[in-house]
C-alpha cells in the first residue's frame, strides 16, 4: 500500500502523453479505451452543464451559479471510482460529484434557482446536502465512516473540500477524529488556487497534502487535472479506508478557471497571466490528446459526445425554466419531524393571513391591493440592487 | 424502579436506551473509563464497549459534527458537552447543521442527535462552569429544548429525546444532580409538556431545571403568608407548554418567571412576551421576571447575589401582588 | 459629507476611523484586493497597507481570537464576517472571551473589538446568507449590539462603535447596502440611543435595521387610513434605549416590534417583556410581534412568505389596534 | 537556527547526567552554577505551593486547585527565558509560569478561592488572564504577536498549553494564522500525557511535534523533566521570533504526577506503574543529582532552599485565608467600560432589594428571616452534595 507520497502524482501531462509510474499504473491498469472515453464524456458533459448553467444565471433564470470550470477531472476521477453504498460530502461547487452519483439534473438547479435548500435526496444518491458552511462537511463525513465502521460493512465516506477550507478549525478537527478512530473516510482536497479573492498561499505557506501526516493520516499530492492521477489516488485511499486501515488525506492540485460564484469578478485580484498558464493544463485537453494518440478521437465520436452533452443541456435547461414555483405554507415543512405547537400556531397565522388577502381581493379592495403592490415593488426593488445571493 | 440521584437517573435512561436501541451510541469528553466528570455515564463503557460508549478527543465541534454524521448513518447519537460553558465551540455545528439538516434536506435527513449539557450554577465553580446558554437554543429553529427537575423526569425525558427523531438539547441541573427521588421505568407525559408542581390561585410561578424546588419551596413559604402560588416546571424550553401556563394564568391573572440565565434575552422575556399576547385581558399586574443578571456568571463567592434563591422569588411574588 | 450609499458610508467610517487611530485595524476575509465581497472595505488596503487591512485565512474563530490578541496588546480591531450565517465558527471566541474578558480581568483588559456583520434576508441568496442572529449576542452579557438602517447612522454609529471600549456587534442590513443618502461626518447622537423616526399618537411601531424603512411606509400608509404610527428606530439592541420606547408607550398605549429573527426568542420579546413590566398600566393592547417564523431561513423563492412586509407590519397594527 | 528537530532533545537525563548536544548546549552555556541552584530553588518553591495549595483545598480554603506536579521542569524552564516585554497567555495549569513572571501569591488564590474570576492585572506581568477554554488562547498569543510585529518591537507572545488542547480548532486555527503571518509567538504544548482521563494517544497517533511543520510551523520535541532542554529550546524559538522568523512549536513532554484537578480521582483511569515510571523520571530530581555531583547540594543549601520554600507557602496561606471576601454589589463591577443602563436598572434593583433587608432585619421580622436561613441552608447543602467546581 503507498503510504504518504510527497512528490507530485502525475500519470497524464497537459501534451496528453502517459508517463509510467510503478507505484500507481496498477490503480488504473483497467481504464481501457471505452473507459477513458466514457470519462472523456463525462467531463465534457459537466463542463457543459456549467456553460448551460451560467447562461441559466445570466438569463435570471438562476440566483447564482458556482462553476467547476478546471476541477472537472478532480471531480469526475474521484467520484467516478465510488461504490453505490459509498457516501459523498461536499461543499456547494461539487455538481460534476452530483452527476457522477446519478443525480437528477433538475435537483441540481433547486437550489440556485432558490426553490429550496437542497435538491436530491441524499439516500437516493449517497450524497449529503451540498455544505454552504466551509470545512463543516469534513467532520460529517468522519462521523458516517464510524458508523460504517460500527456496522461492520467497507462502504467509506468521502469528503470533497477546498484549499481554502483547510484553514478552519473543523476540518483539522476531523483529521484527529478520523487519525483517532481509524475512519474509513477520504478526505478529498480539491486546491483550486483560490478561496474567493485569496491564494492558497495565504491559507498555507506549506503543500496542504504535507498538513495531514502530522495528523496520522497519510497523504498525496496529486496533479488534479489529470483524470488517471486521480483515480489511482482514490482507489488507493478507498482502499485504505475499506481494508480498515483508515482515512487518506489527496490534495488534488487543480485550477478555479471560472469566477468563485457568477456574483463574482476575479479581474478584482488575479493576474489573467496566471489563467492563460492554467488553461494549457485543462484537464479535458489532456485526455482529448491522449484519445487522439490512441485514434480513438474520431469525428464520430466527437459528435456524440457533442450529442450528449447539448442533450444534457437541454434537459437542465428544461428542468430549470418548468420547475414550479413552491407553495407559499411549505415554507414551514420539514422543520421538525413531528409536530411543534409554537410553529403549528404561527403557520395558522399566516394561512389566515393569506387567506384575508383572497377574501378582501374577491371584494376588490383598493387600499389593499395598493399595499400588496407596494411590498411586492419594494422587494424586487431590492433583489436588484443587491444582486442577489453569493457564497 | 427504585430511589435514584438525578445523575443516576440519567445513567439509568442511557442505559435503558442503549439496550433498547443499538443504534444509540454515546460520544463526549472523559464519558469511557471515568464515567463523564459528574460520573453520568459510569459503567456504560465497561457495559457497552468503546465503539458505543465513545471518549472522544477534546474538541466539541467535531463531537457534534461526527454526531451529524453518524445521524445520517441512521445512528441515534447522545453527545455529552462536559460543561454550559463548552458548548460554545460546537455552536456552530448545532446551529447550522444540527438544526436546519431537516429543513435543508426538505425532510429526507433526520438528526435524532440528544445534546446533553450540565447547566446552571450553585456549585462553587470556575469560570464557564456555571453558564445557563438555554436561550441561544430556544431560539434556533429546529431544535427542541428540555431543562430537567427531577430524578423522574430526568429518566423519562431523557428516553423521549433520544427517541425523538428531531434534535434535542437537554439541559441537566448539575446542582442538582446529587437530589434524590423515586423513579419509575415509565415515559410518562410528553416531554413537550409543563407539569403544575403545585396548585394555586394567587399566582403562577415559571420555573425549570435548577430553580423548579426552589419555587416550589417559595409556593409553601408565600401559602404561610396566605398568597396561593401555582408553581409550573415548564420541562420544555421549545417549544414551550403555552396551553398550561395559560390556563393558570387565566385563573390567577399574575405571572412570575424565574431562571439562572441573564434576564435580557432569557427565555422569562419570551414567556412574558408570549402570554401577554394570549391572556392580556386577565392579567392583574405586569408579569414579573426574578432572574440572573445581565452579567457573565460571577466567582463563586458571589453567586448567591446573582443566582435567584428563595427570598429573591418571594420578593418576585411581592411585586406582582403589589405589596 | 455627500451623498452616499450605506455601504459607502460603512467604507468612509471605516477609512475616517483608521485615519483618526493607527490602532485601527481591519481583519476578514476579502477585504484586502476584493474590498470585501459587497465592496465595503473597497481600497482600504490600497490606502492603509496590508497591515492594517489584513485578509485572513479562511477561519472565524482565528479573526476573533486573533483580534483578542490584538486589543489585549491595544489595538481596536475591526472584524468582518462576510455574512450573518458564519459568525457562529467565531461564536465561542465571541462569547467566551469577547464579551467576557473585561469582567474577567476585574476591568484590566478591554476589548475594544467591533465585529461587522452584514445581516438579514431579502436580497435571494443561498441558505446561511440571510440570517439574523442579533438575538444571541443581545442575551450575551458584555457585548454591545448595534443594527443600522440609513447611511448617516451606518457612519456614525460605526465611529462610534469603533471608538468605544467595549466590544460592539454591528449589524448592518445587507439589503439596503445600496440606499443612498445624505452623511454628514459627525457622530451623531449616541449609539445607545433609539430615533423617532416618525411621531404619531396611536400605536408605537418598533423595528431596526432593514425593517426601519418599511415601517416608515407603513406609517404613511397607515395614517391614509386614519392610524397614527410613531416609528422608532432601536439602533442600538444591547442595552435597548428604554426611556424613548417607554415615551412613546405611555402616549400610544399600543405596540408592535417587527424584525426579520425567528420570533421566538428574538428582540421583540425582550422589549415586549421589558416594556409590560415598565408600562403596564398605560397599555390599551396586548403588544404584537410581526417577525419571521420560527424556521430556518427559507430558499429564496419562499422569502417574501418569512420576512416581514408592508403588509404584515399593517396587519400587525390593525391587531393591536383591535380591528 | 535548529528548524524542524525530530529527535527528542534531552540534555540533562533522569540521572543527573549532562548528555552533550552540539545544537543545543551553546544556548544553555550561561547557565553557571548560581543560575542552576536558582531554577532548581524555584522547581522546589512551585512544588511546595501546589502542596500547600492543596491542603488549602483539602482544608476547604479553596475550592479547587490545578497542580502542576511533575512540570516544574517545562513551565520554569521556559518562563525563566522570557524577557519582561513579552506576554503569555496560558491555560489555568501555569502557576508556576505565574511564579517566575513575579505574580504576587495572593493573587494566583483569589481564582481558585472563587473570590474573582482572575487574579493579576496582566499588565503588571506581562500574562494574560488564564483560559479555562481549551485552546483559546492560542489564538490570543498568536493576534497579540502579530500586534508586536506591527508595534516594530522584538517582544514575543507565548501560548502554553496542554496536549488535549491540540485536538481543538482553535490551536490549528492559530498554526495556521501563525505561520501565514510569521507572527512572533512560540506554541509551548506541556504533553503531560493526560487530558483529564483522557490518554494522550486519544488525542494524536503520532507525535505531537509532527503536527506543526506540516503547518509551517518549525517543531521541537524535548524531555520537558529536563530545564535545559526547555530553556534551550525557548531560547531558540524566542531568538527566531525576536529575529522575524515566525513561530515555533515546542512540545515538552513531561508527566502530570497529581490529579487533573483536587476534584479528579486519577486511580479510576490510570495505571500506579505509569506514576511510578514517571516518578523516576522526576524533573527536580535530576537537577538534584546535577547539583550533587557539581557539589552544590549542601546541607546549607538545601536549608536555603527549604527555608524559602516555607516562606512562600507561609505567604500564598497569610494570603489565602485573610482574603476577604468580595463585596456583594462588585458582582456588576467591571461588565462594561462605561455606564449600561440595563445593567445600572438592574444593580438599582438588587441594592434596594439588599436595602430592604437591612431595614426588615432591624424590624425584625421572623418569617423573613426564616425565608432568609431556608436560602443559605439550600444553598450550602448544595455546594457540599455537588462537591464544588471543577475544570
Ligand atoms: C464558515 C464560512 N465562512 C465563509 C464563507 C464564505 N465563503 C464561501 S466560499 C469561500 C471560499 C472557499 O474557498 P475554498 O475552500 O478554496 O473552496 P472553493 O470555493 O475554491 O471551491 C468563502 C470564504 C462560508 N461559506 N463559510
Ligand atoms: C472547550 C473546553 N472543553 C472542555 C473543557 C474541560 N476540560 C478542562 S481541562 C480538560 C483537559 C485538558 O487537557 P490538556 O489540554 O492536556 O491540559 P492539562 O489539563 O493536561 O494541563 C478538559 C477536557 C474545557 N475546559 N474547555
Ligand atoms: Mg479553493
Ligand atoms: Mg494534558
Amino acid at each position: 500500500m503507498v503510504e504518504t507520497v510527497s512528490d507530485f502524482v502525475q500519470l497524464l501531462t497537459p501534451e496528453g502523453v502517459r508517463t509510467p509510474s510503478p507505484d500507481f499504473d496498477q490503480w488504473v491498469s483497467d481504464v481501457d479505451a471505452p473507459q477513458l472515453a466514457s470519462l472523456y464524456e463525462d467531463m465534457v458533459v459537466v463542463r457543459r452543464i456549467d456553460t448551460e448553467a451560467t447562461a441559466l444565471q445570466r438569463q435570471g433564470e438562476l440566483g447564482l451559479w458556482p462553476p467547476l470550470l478546471g476541477q472537472e477531472a478532480a471531480q469526475i476521477g474521484s467520484a467516478r471510482t465510488l461504490r453505490g453504498d459509498d457516501f459523498v460530502f461536499t461543499s456547494y461547487r461539487e455538481n460534476a460529484v452530483a452527476y457522477c452519483r446519478g443525480v437528477d439534473l433538475t435537483d441540481i438547479i433547486r437550489v440556485w434557482r432558490g426553490n429550496a435548500q437542497s435538491g436530491w435526496n441524499p439516500y437516493d444518491i449517497g450524497m449529503a446536502v451540498p455544505a454552504i458552511i466551509i470545512g463543516a462537511q469534513t467532520l460529517h463525513a468522519t462521523g458516517y465512516a464510524m458508523g460504517c465502521q460500527q456496522d461492520g460493512v467497507d462502504s467509506v465516506s468521502v469528503a470533497y473540500f477546498g484549499d481554502g477550507a483547510t484553514s478552519e478549525g473543523d476540518v483539522n478537527e476531523a483529521l484527529v477524529f478520523a487519525a483517532a478512530f481509524k475512519a474509513p473516510v477520504v478526505f478529498f482536497c480539491q486546491n483550486n488556487h483560490w478561496a474567493i479573492s485569496e491564494p492558497v498561499g495565504l491559507q498555507a505557506i506549506r503543500p496542504l497534502a504535507d498538513r495531514a501526516p502530522g495528523f496520522g493520516v497519510p497523504s498525496m499530492r496529486i496533479d488534479g487535472n489529470d483524470i488517471l492521477a486521480v483515480m489511482a489516488a482514490t482507489r488507493i485511499a478507498l482502499e485504505r479506508a475499506r481494508s480498515g486501515n483508515g482515512p487518506t488525506f489527496i490534495e488534488a492540485v487543480t485550477y478555479r478557471m471560472g469566477p468563485h460564484t457568477t456574483a463574482d469578478d476575479p479581474t478584482r485580484y488575479r493576474d489573467a497571466a496566471e489563467l492563460e498558464e492554467w488553461k494549457a493544463k485543462d484537464p479535458i485537453l489532456r485526455v482529448e490528446r491522449l484519445l487522439d494518440s490512441l485514434g480513438l478521437f474520431t469525428a464520430e465520436f466527437q459528435a456524440g459526445v457533442k450529442a450528449k452533452a447539448d442533450a444534457v443541456a437541454a434537459e437542465l435547461r428544461h428542468g430549470c425554466i418548468t420547475l414550479p414555483d413552491p407553495e407559499p405554507l411549505s415554507v414551514f415543512d420539514s422543520v421538525y419531524t413531528t409536530p411543534n405547537a409554537t410553529l403549528d400556531r404561527q403557520k395558522a397565522e399566516y394561512t389566515a393571513y393569506l387567506a384575508s388577502f383572497e377574501a378582501r381581493d374577491g371584494q376588490n379592495s383598493d387600499d389593499v391591493t395598493d399595499a400588496a403592490s407596494v411590498t411586492a415593488a419594494s422587494v424586487n426593488a431590492v433583489s436588484v440592487t443587491a444582486g442577489g445571493g453569493r457564497l | 424502579m427504585s430511589t435514584l440521584t438525578l445523575a443516576k437517573a440519567i445513567n439509568a435512561g442511557l442505559r435503558r436506551a442503549m439496550q433498547d436501541d443499538e443504534k444509540v451510541v454515546l460520544l463526549g469528553e472523559d464519558i469511557g473509563a471515568l464515567g463523564g466528570v459528574f460520573r453520568v455515564s459510569d459503567g456504560l463503557q465497561a457495559e457497552f464497549g468503546a465503539r458505543r460508549v465513545i471518549d472522544t478527543p477534546l474538541a466539541e465541534s467535531a463531537i457534534i459534527g461526527t454526531a451529524v454524521g453518524l445521524a445520517y448513518r441512521g445512528y441515534r447519537p447522545v453527545c455529552e458537552i462536559q460543561f454550559d460553558g463548552f458548548i460554545y465551540p460546537g455552536f456552530d455545528q448545532i446551529v447550522s447543521q444540527v438544526a436546519k439538516l431537516h429543513y435543508r434536506s426538505r425532510g429526507a435527513v433526520k438528526m435524532p442527535i440528544t445534546i446533553r449539557v450540565p447547566f446552571g450554577g450553585g456549585i462553587g465553580a470556575a469560570e464557564h462552569h456555571s453558564e445557563s446558554p438555554e436561550a441561544y437554543f430556544a431560539h434556533t429553529s429546529g431544535l427542541r429544548v428540555i431543562a430537567v427537575s427531577n430524578p423522574q423526569d430526568a429518566y423519562s425525558l431523557l428516553r423521549q429525546a433520544i427517541a425523538n427523531d428531531d434534535p434535542v438539547l437537554y439541559f441537566e441541573p448539575k446542582r442538582r444532580y446529587h437530589v434524590k427521588g423515586e423513579v419509575a421505568e415509565e415515559l410518562g407525559t410528553s416531554m413537550e409538556s409543563a407539569t403544575v408542581v403545585t396548585a394555586g390561585t394567587d399566582v403562577t410561578l415559571l420555573a425549570y431545571g435548577p430553580l423548579v424546588t426552589t419555587a416550589a419551596d417559595a409556593a409553601v413559604a408565600a401559602s404561610d403568608e396566605g398568597v396561593s402560588i401555582e408553581v409550573i416546571d415548564l420541562r420544555s424550553l421549545a417549544p414551550i407548554d403555552y396551553p398550561t401556563i395559560e390556563a393558570s394564568v387565566r385563573k390567577t391573572g399574575r405571572l412570575v418567571v424565574t431562571h439562572e440565565a441573564a434576564q435580557s434575552g432569557g427565555i422569562g422575556g419570551e414567556i412574558i412576551a408570549a402570554i401577554t399576547e394570549r391572556c392580556f385581558p386577565f392579567l392583574e399586574a405586569a408579569p414579573v421576571r426574578v432572574t440572573g443578571w445581565d452579567i457573565p456568571y460571577p466567582p463563586a463567592k458571589l453567586e448567591t447575589h446573582f443566582l435567584p434563591d428563595l427570598d429573591r422569588i418571594l420578593d418576585g411574588v411581592d411585586r406582582v401582588m403589589g405589596r
